[in-house]
């Protein structure tokens, strides 16, 4: 049983899928739907079953072979990716009513690549499903055909994505070069010095690993992918691909490149992406768009935890995704269930439409809490843990950037059930609009319960992980920074002995996260009464603040700037892990 | 951002990449070493389980995790293409026309009947001595699905498309990634681990040796033949058809 | 004889990556940006190749008497590479089949006059 | 295999490249990336690797830039 458990995470939604595939066209509906949910249903459960060990593939010894490692962090990830692909698949029950299961299989196929990439214990094999997800992901994102944006958006993620992954590849070509092997483990007993050609082989190989997290300045294409994408899969990419990319560069640096101090580089890197993130967020409205940046804020503050790379902060950013995917799958199906309702994910064209129905709207403020850091959601508790763990001045800047994107989400909340005046619409030649997004199903006039149960679960999840504190997710930090810990366990079988990181909400986590959700909620209502801050921001823009206008038109949905951002983002990465 | 300012940020973010990169080099032996501690440990598992092409025993045997994942990629590429280029609400697909290239010479059709047996004997060659010579299951699915359009060279798009390619095809290909995973399984049952060869290996050299190998070989060609005749299949009818 | 190898080797890699990339910078057409970005994906198939590669060692396949005395090329990047040229084929059909969808629904596949999406 | 012989073909893919890159045509590039194809084949064979070179001979040299030319047909009918 151990030796098959992890690599029925990977096979079994490979062969599910195959077989859907095979015989989608003559299975009805409903029984593809429900053969495709008991797969990652099945994935989810496992995770939590699985036992800390590493089983290589074939029998071979590692370094030869490559092993699927369970510990700690992978067991929480993949518990992560099936719960939320269950939710994805039984919110899409009555999505894409075409004959065959491209669909499903399509989801399955991404299960097994997020799966394969959170166990894989091989730098190249983490690549090869890092395309994996990748392959399927460009297809999802641009699953609705019909609709330009959503085609245009899968394509500039595909070329991002594809190049991100060729630079990974260079890196692991050279580390090869200069050591032999491809296993994280071996690698890690090869003991690299901190030396420059080390550097060079960590930026180059963690390229790819920030492309997919979404790391400034290789996050433009995230928007536009996220913003277009069929709702379900919105939240499979917020909620755990991108955040698997902060995990791979948080992995490969505490198995790999122990040596190296990337303090400083990783919390520039971190707090630039958190602070550019809320900002973006708070300008859109576009609402997908909206929670797409707020997305990119929340993995800023992950990264600057990885910069800490101690338990506790690592235990925190890890509670954290998990709280958050909770969160931002919950406000993802929301305006999923808007856009089913009223045809529209734009935020102006969308005020007052939730008169009649204040639970959607009671829902998505809820989100909007837990998001600038309302205990006892799992997100404030994870927050909490990391503002406990880095210096006072940045912990000030992660929980303002948690306030303004809770803010965004709250005024979004506010229009919705009609309070305040709303802007005039005028025709906008800076940002993205959210008219024109094509339905993603009929007109849907009464819900279905499935698709309202999807957000209540998910919000009831990251409400859940906050009360019960669970230890595994402790037990999941400690993991993840102890690079010795992971040789041991997989080169001698031997499981870590180091006692988890606590998990537990303290006094002034429980403060701030308070405080945090009440400056949101009087930030979302200046804005939507006083129409000051975002309004008066935008009609004003090209006068008083050419600032925000030229951070704006930095991100112009062209692909030849999202490339030479790339590189600028290596060279950006060497210098600051070089003088750092 | 204007096509100048792009390339000036590029030129000096490439300046930065190749900097990382002769860096990254400066640490690594020099080209044509004879240091290669894998190498060394490939051939050895190699020589235990008799595959004589020691790019196969990597590829179907010591590391056949990367495989399977290689070989999903192109079951989720190949599914993504047909669902992207499925009709839209808003298109019509043209009923084939008697025939779209009429100015085929008598010659070159002759020349494509008579490359086709042909072709897919070399493919079938190709993946079953994949364990023995260069090749396997990868580039003799490319000869197979290569074959298959050499009858739009002999006959015409409506002759392959009387072969309906794009409707039995979708349905054949992952029969290749079941084949591969239903394989590693029996592995895992045998007890030599998830992709572990369950037969016996025979002996270095003999066509039969490696079956494991063989057996993998085969389901690849599959998955990548059959893919790649949807794949082109698809395009061909995008350019043809579709309207 | 070695360090030119080297150079010229590992400089070729690079250099594909860097002209790849600058192709889909330049690119007035997003056919014309997905095949520069298979020029970019070939510097990895010239980076593994040459890392693996050994002076005076022969293709890796064992004779009928098992290692001979001639040493083989690293078969694992070779394994490696192989790997990414199937991947780059398939993501490459998927990148040109998106290019066909953008092509009828915009009327236009120059990345230009793509202005959707932004802000 | 003379280091000579792949040094000249390493240097004939680096122009290669450059120039499918820089062919600004795609229906031009699609002949210019199945003749880099072919060529990178033929290093991949000086490299001492024949099963990577058959692949790419296979896939790099003709199927790709067949499926090139054919989403340059399809796009350039659709192009207003």
């Amino acid at each position: 049983m151990t030796t098959l458990s992890p690599v029925g995470v990977v096979a079994g939604p490979i062969v599910v899928a195959a077989l859907l595939l095979v015989c989608g066209r003559w299975l009805p509906r409903p029984v593809v739907d429900g053969v495709a949910i008991l797969t990652t249903a099945a994935v989810g459960v496992s995770g939590a079953f699985l036992t800390p060990g590493a089983v290589t593939a074939g029998g071979w010894p590692a370094g030869v072979g490559i092993p699927l490692v369970v510990d700690g962090a992978s067991r929480v990830l993949v518990t992560l990716v099936g719960t939320l692909a269950t939710v994805a698949l039984l919110f899409s029950w009555r999505y894409f009513s075409d004959v065959e299961a491209h669909f499903q299989g399509l989801v399955l196929l991404f299960v097994a690549g997020l799966g394969g990439f959170a166990l894989s214990g091989d730098l190249f094999d983490m690549l090869v499903f890092f395309e994996l997800m990748g392959a399927c992901g460009f297809a999802l994102a641009a699953y609705k055909i019909e609709e330009a944006r959503s085609l245009q958006g899968g394509l500039t993620f595909g070329i991002v994505n594809s190049l991100g992954a060729y630079l990974t590849l260079c890196g692991i070509g050279l580390l090869y070069a200069r050591t032999g092997t491809l296993g994280l483990a071996p690698l890690g007993a090869a003991h690299l010095p901190a030396d420059t050609a080390t550097v060079a082989a960590f930026v180059l190989v963690s390229t790819g690993w920030l492309v997919k997290a979404a790391v400034v300045p290789f996050h433009f294409w995230l928007a536009d992918a996220h913003a277009v994408a069929p709702t379900p899969v919105c939240v499979l990419f917020s909620g755990v691909m991108a955040p698997l990319g902060v995990y791979g560069l948080a992995r490969v640096h505490a198995v790999v490149f122990g040596a190296l101090d990337v303090t400083v580089a990783l919390t520039v890197l971190g707090l630039v992406t958190a602070v550019l993130g809320a900002v973006m967020c708070v300008l859109q409205r576009n609402v997908k768009r909206l929670l797409a940046y707020s997305t990119i804020a929340h993995i800023g503050t992950f990264v600057v935890a990885v910069a800490v790379s101690s338990p506790e902060a690592s235990a925190g950013w890890l509670t954290d995704v998990v709280g958050h995917a909770g969160v931002k799958g919950a406000l993802f199906l929301l305006v999923g269930v808007l856009l089913a309702r009223h045809g529209s994910v734009d935020e102006i064209e969308l005020g007052g439409s939730c008169r009649r129905s204040r639970g959607i709207a009671a829902l998505m403020a809820l989100g909007g809490l837990a998001l600038a850091g309302l205990p006892p959601f799992g997100s404030a508790l994870g927050k909490g843990l990391i503002e406990q763990a880095v210096p006072v001045p940045v912990a000030v800047v992660l929980t303002l950037v948690a306030v303004l994107t809770g803010a965004a989400v709250l005024r979004v909340a506010l229009r919705l059930v009609g309070i305040g005046p709303l802007p005039a619409d005028r025709a906008d030649d800076v940002r993205t609009t959210g008219e024109g997004e094509e339905r993603e199903t009929r007109r849907l006039e009464r819900l279905p319960v499935t698709m309202l149960a999807g957000p209540v679960l998910l919000l009831g999840g990251s409400l859940a992980v906050g009360l019960l504190t669970p230890g595994v997710l402790g037990a999941a930090g400690t993991a993840l920074v102890d690079g010795a810990g992971y040789r041991d366990l997989v080169l001698g079988g031997v499981p870590p002995t180091t006692p988890p990181a606590e998990v537990a909400w303290s006094a002034s986590g429980l403060v701030v996260g308070t405080a945090a959700a009440v400056v949101a909620v009087l930030l979302a209502l200046g804005a939507v009464y006083a129409g000051r801050l975002p309004t008066v921001l935008r009609r004003r823009v090209p006068r008083q603040n050419r600032a925000v206008l030229g951070l704006e038109r930095l991100h112009s949905g062209h692909v030849g700037d999202y490339v030479a951002w790339v590189f600028v983002g290596i060279t950006a990465l060497g210098a600051l892990v070089l003088l750092g | 951002m204007s096509p100048r300012v792009r390339l000036v940020l590029f030129l000096l973010g490439a300046a930065g990449f190749l900097t990382t990169g002769v860096l990254a080099v400066l640490g690594a032996p020099p080209v044509g070493t004879d240091v290669h501690p894998y190498r060394d440990a490939a051939v050895a598992g190699a020589l235990a389980h008799a595959t004589a092409n020691v790019v196969s025993t990597v590829n179907y045997d010591q590391r056949a995790l990367d495989t399977l994942g290689e070989e999903t990629i192109l079951l989720a590429s190949v599914t993504a293409a047909v669902a992207l280029l499925r009709p839209a609400d808003d298109e019509r697909v043209d009923v084939p026309p008697p025939d779209v290239v009429r100015s085929r010479s008598p010659a070159t059709r002759l020349a494509g009947w008579l490359l086709l047996p042909a072709t897919l004997l070399v493919g079938l060659d190709v993946v079953l001595h994949g364990h023995l010579t260069p090749g396997g299951g990868f580039q003799g699915g490319v000869v197979l699905a290569t074959a298959v359009h050499l009858l739009y060279l002999a006959g015409s798009f409506a002759a392959l498309e009387r072969l309906r390619p794009r409707r039995w095809a979708p349905v054949a290909e992952p029969v290749g990634a079941l084949g591969f995973v239903g394989l590693g399984v029996a592995g895992s049952v045998a007890g030599v681990g998830f992709l572990g060869g369950v037969l016996p290996f025979g002996t270095l050299g003999d066509p039969l040796s490696s079956p494991t190998v063989i057996l993998l070989n085969v389901a690849v060609g599959i998955g990548v033949g059959f893919g790649l005749v949807v794949l082109v299949a698809q395009f061909l009818r995008q350019e043809v058809l579709v309207r | 004889m070695t360090t030119l190898l080297t150079v010229v080797a590992f400089g070729t890699a690079f250099w594909l990556v860097v002209v790849g990339a600058y192709g889909i910078l330049r690119s007035d057409d997003l056919v014309h940006a997905v095949v520069s970005l298979s020029v970019a994906q070939s510097g990895t198939y010239i980076l593994l190749l040459a890392v693996g590669y050994q002076r005076d060692a022969t293709i890796p396949i064992l004779g009928a008497g098992g290692a001979g005395s001639t040493p083989i090329v690293d078969p694992v990047v070779q394994a490696m590479t192989l790997t990414d040229v199937v991947v780059s084929a398939t993501v490459t059909a998927l990148l040109l089949a998106l290019t066909v969808q953008i092509a009828k629904r915009h009327g236009t596949v120059d990345p230009d006059a793509l202005r959707e999406l932004r802000g | 295999m003379s280091p000579v012989l792949l040094l000249v073909a390493l240097l004939g893919v680096a122009v290669a490249g450059g120039v499918v890159a820089l062919t600004r045509d795609p229906e031009k590039q699609a002949v210019t990336l199945s003749a880099f194809g072919l060529l990178l084949g033929v290093t991949f064979v000086l490299f001492d690797a024949p099963d990577v070179a058959l692949s790419q001979l296979a896939i790099g040299a003709a199927i790709v830039p067949l499926l090139v030319m054919l989403t340059v047909r399809t796009v350039r009918r659709r192009q207003r």
